[in-house]
């Protein structure tokens, strides 16, 4: 049964929670604790099956798995010349790194909404979209194939867009709901013609392939700019940032955890096109430099347009976008230093590390973030800033969890986002000091935007009218507690997360030729 | 407003028919031209017919909502399924496990053209038909959604 | 200044689109060899006459289960969005 | 023969629809548009795997010459129900949004804050 786990681990991460999908509204309509707890168990299973599959990567290295095919490293079927005919999955190190963060923050979420959404109606509707929207992650996260890549996209937007809509009552939220489908479904169609151009060049779909075959023609830098417009969009950076506040504000906390994940799952996409698909290939300085004002833009605008919020959880959504923006600038620093071996090992390994491991480390805190303005809404049913206060009396366990994550996302020492911010800053400054005296600046904001919001929720006076309420349920204390353990654990051991997780992550990106080699069994043609 | 008389008996013998043709393209998927979604839309347009042609409470009356709703997850149950079959004989998901095997849809077909055999194509045809029952059923329930969501129903 | 805008966003498209799509010649696309190899063995491997079924339903089936996805969600959002709220309690939260 | 007119006119419609939801301010037009696009990025697709004389890539009864390339039309067909799925979700959103605010104008509506 192990061996079993081992060898389809890719196949059932996906099977697992579209079973689980299919059958929620199914079992809804019976009973509700029964449902209840087949999306846990569902969930569960998808968690192990992450750890199980970055288990098998982290030791045998990329794991090829063709759909189709009599076994699964069967890429290349033998009379085709080298060229890989089905759709593979081509797990390596990054993606198995993703996977196992969205697993992670995807089960949280599935406890903390458990009881979040109890007196809600459409809990079916609500439960099978979320396990929906982690096959959309998984899917983008683990593909080794451009076509399946927009289909897992869309996914991913369709149920982002059904659940940001999830409170119809009021009609805010649907109209949220509408813009982020709206902008969501026109980058996934700039995508699909980016993908059209590829195949109507290379007459293929399979990413190492038309990796292995580019020769960067006019078409091919348009269908790049194409693609990094798509997928930036995705991730909610800076020019088509527009649909994150709304959307993360006007999405039930719980679903905002999990959208920071698939935001970040379009961020993946963003780097696999930019390494693996193009790599060494384009002019990598050029790019380099522009995911670099990317990122810059992203900082500095979505802390400045956060400090002046009142609704906490659009405050957290702006800080969301800067943070998306710390990862690009470490990423855009070694992209524009790719070719230059020198550079690259003087900085360039350590700014893709430090990128990459703020991607988890922000998916966990900002979803504990998310998670407690969730408990908060909960506990005195507004999310005006001005409207709050003395809420630490009665709220003790929501307040710590609060302050790990504040002090996380500002980079404070002994929290993850200190970690990997240093790495960032350390690299960006051998790169161009003034970048990384920017990122320290808006570091600073951050943690003055976050005081700001601890003190009028937390301190003051115990206010009359939230008198009767005490702390939240478990099962939302379980969700936060697990975000907040690995918060803290990320934060005390950086340096043995970085050599098993990160350190791969980052060469699974940065070489090209390994990947190119793994799916097309080194047949380079 | 409702249709005239012509309208409605047209409506009545019309749908039967369209319900065999789009039944036939779902089946003759791997043959001619068509497959599981083409035909489970054709057969969805026959609910849009009987909706235009009768009121919105009639056709209520004649289907259940929930009917559409087992149809379409009992399709993509089928659909998942077939697919993990092939995960259980050791094969990889989407394996198509019933190709050239003599068995239901396994006889084996030779290149070059010919004029179609119902029997071939492995786990295609069933796939086919679990795709038609779902885009079915799918179809009917965004239609029943959208009508109960212009008319207001019973909100 | 929303005109001026839109409008540069379309001439930069215009160019991109137009132009990229000019440069590809119409008729005889890119020879990789795997449409060959589907035309070629999609009888023999698969049974099916129709070969776009056959790589719709096996050659890339993983897409068309992701797709039959895509229409479920479609389903469950419509069905979500048009759900009838039962108890009233839901309603009296306040957005600022 | 054709001198690539299937892509400059693929090109066109999705200027075409990019056009309209740039310029529209009622969201049913703004909708209007994406399939507009989303019919221009389906003519590219089935453009491109378009092969000289080549006839549909079906054998019942068919002879033995060149045939079109099968993988595009999956694609197509796959963009196709994704794009039904799209606008059924959007028009779906549009309806409640009518029904709360009265209006489908996007500028009717601009309560969330840009």
């Amino acid at each position: 049964m192990m061996d079993f786990l081992l060898a389809q681990a890719p196949a059932l991460l996906l099977a697992l929670p579209m079973l689980g999908a299919f059958l929620t509204p199914v079992l809804g309509r019976y009973s509700e604790t029964g449902r209840n707890a087949w999306v846990v168990l569902v969930s569960f299973l998808t968690l192990v099956t992450a750890t199980a599959l970055a288990w098998v990567v982290y030791t045998t290295g990329t794991f090829v798995y063709t759909f189709g095919a009599v076994s699964p490293s069967l890429g290349i079927p033998a009379d085709s010349g080298g060229i890989p005919i089905r759709i593979l999955f081509a797990v390596d190190a990054m993606g198995a790194f993703m996977a196992l963060s969205a697993s992670i923050v995807g089960f949280a979420v599935v406890l903390y909404s458990l009881s979040s959404v109890r007196k809600l109606s459409g809990k079916d509707g609500y439960y099978a979209l979320l396990l929906l929207l982690l096959v959309g992650i998984f899917g983008m996260v683990c593909t080794g194939d451009l076509f399946n890549l927009f289909v897992f996209l869309e996914i991913n937007s369709l149920a982002g867009a059904a659940l940001v809509a999830y409170r119809i009552d009021k009609g805010v939220a649907v109209e949220a709901g509408l813009k982020y489908a709206f902008i969501s479904t026109l980058g996934g169609l700039m995508f699909l013609f980016a993908v059209g151009l590829l195949y109507a060049q290379y007459d293929s779909l399979n990413i190492a392939y038309i990796a292995s075959q580019m020769a960067f023609t006019f078409p091919d830098k348009i269908a790049l700019v194409l693609m990094i417009a798509a997928l930036a969009l995705k991730a909610g950076v800076v020019p088509m940032h527009f649909w994150t506040p709304d959307a993360y504000s006007m999405a039930p906390s719980s679903i905002t955890a999990i959208l920071v994940v698939a935001s970040q799952a379009g961020l993946y996409g963003l780097f696999r096109v930019l390494f693996s698909l193009y790599g060494v290939t384009m002019d990598y300085v050029t790019v380099g430099w522009i995911v670099i004002i990317l990122g810059i833009l992203s900082m500095f605008i979505g802390v400045t347009m956060a400090i002046p919020q009142k609704d906490i959880k659009r405050l957290m959504a702006y800080h969301a976008v800067s943070q998306t923006g710390y990862m690009l600038l470490g990423v855009g620093v070694c992209l524009a230093v790719l070719g230059d071996a020198t550079q690259m090992a003087a900085f360039g390994q350590t700014a893709m590390e430090g990128g990459i491991f703020h991607i988890i480390n922000h998916a966990m805190y900002k979803g504990l973030l998310f998670l407690t303005a969730g408990a908060i809404f909960l506990h005195t049913g507004t999310r005006n800033l001005n409207k709050m206060g003395g809420l630490g009396h009665s709220m003790k366990w929501t307040m710590l969890f609060f302050i790990i994550g504040a002090l996380a996302i500002a980079g404070i020492p002994p929290f993850s986002g200190f970690a990997s911010k240093l790495m960032i800053y350390e690299s960006v400054f051998a790169f161009s000091p003034i970048l990384s005296i920017i990122a320290m600046v808006v570091s600073v904001l951050t943690l003055a935007s976050f005081v700001k919001v601890f003190h009028a929720v937390f301190m003051g006076p115990k206010q009359p009218e939230f008198e009767g309420k005490g702390e939240v349920p478990t099962p939302m204390l379980a969700g936060m507690a697990i975000l907040a353990i690995l918060t803290i654990g990320f934060g005390i051991f950086p340096q043995q997360v970085v050599d098993i997780l990160i350190t791969p992550a980052a060469d699974a990106l940065i070489n090209q030729g390994d990947y190119i080699a793994s799916v097309l069994g080194g047949m380079i043609a | 407003m409702n249709m005239s008389k012509i309208v409605r008996a047209a409506a009545h013998l019309l749908f039967p028919a369209i319900l065999v043709y789009g039944f036939y393209i779902v089946v003759h998927g791997h043959l001619t031209p068509g497959g599981g979604f083409q035909g489970g839309a054709v057969i969805a347009t026959g609910f849009v017919l009987l909706y235009v042609a009768f009121s919105y409470q009639r056709l209520q009356e004649w289907f259940r909502l929930d009917a559409f709703k087992n149809a379409e997850a009992l399709g993509l149950l089928l659909f998942i399924v077939t697919a993990l079959v092939a995960l259980g004989l050791g094969a990889t998901f989407f394996y198509n496990w019933m190709a050239n095997t003599g068995g239901l849809f396994g006889t084996p077909v030779p290149f070059g053209p010919n004029p179609g055999y119902l029997n071939t194509a492995g786990t295609i045809p069933i796939m086919n038909i679990a795709v038609g029952v779902e885009v079915l059923g799918a179809m009917s329930v965004i239609l029943f959604y959208m009508l109960r969501g212009i008319k207001g129903g019973d909100e | 200044m929303r005109k001026i805008v839109s409008v540069v966003v379309l001439l930069v498209l215009a160019v991109g689109f137009l132009v990229s799509g000019n440069m590809l010649d119409f008729g005889n696309p890119a020879e990789s060899g795997m449409d060959a190899y589907m035309l070629a063995n999609g009888q023999v491997q698969t049974g099916g006459n129709n070969i776009v079924t056959d790589v719709v339903f096996d050659y890339r089936g993983f897409d068309t289960l992701g797709e039959a996805t895509v229409l479920f969600t479609a389903v469950l959002g419509v069905g979500l969005v048009f759900r009838r709220i039962r108890n009233k309690q839901e309603e009296e939260y306040e957005y600022e | 023969m054709y001198l690539n007119l299937p892509f400059i006119g693929a090109g066109l419609l999705m200027l075409i629809g990019i056009a309209i939801i740039l310029m529209r301010k009622n969201l049913v037009k703004m909708i209007m548009g994406l399939s507009i696009v989303e019919a221009g990025v389906n003519l590219f697709l089935v453009a491109s795997g378009y092969v000289d004389g080549g006839i549909p890539p079906i054998f019942t009864a068919a002879g033995d010459t060149v045939m079109v390339y099968p993988t595009v039309q999956a694609m197509t067909l796959t963009n196709i129900v994704i794009g039904i799925a799209t606008t059924a979700l959007l028009l779906s959103f549009v309806i409640i949004v009518y029904r709360r605010y009265g209006t489908a104008d996007v500028d009717g509506m601009r309560r969330l804050r840009g």
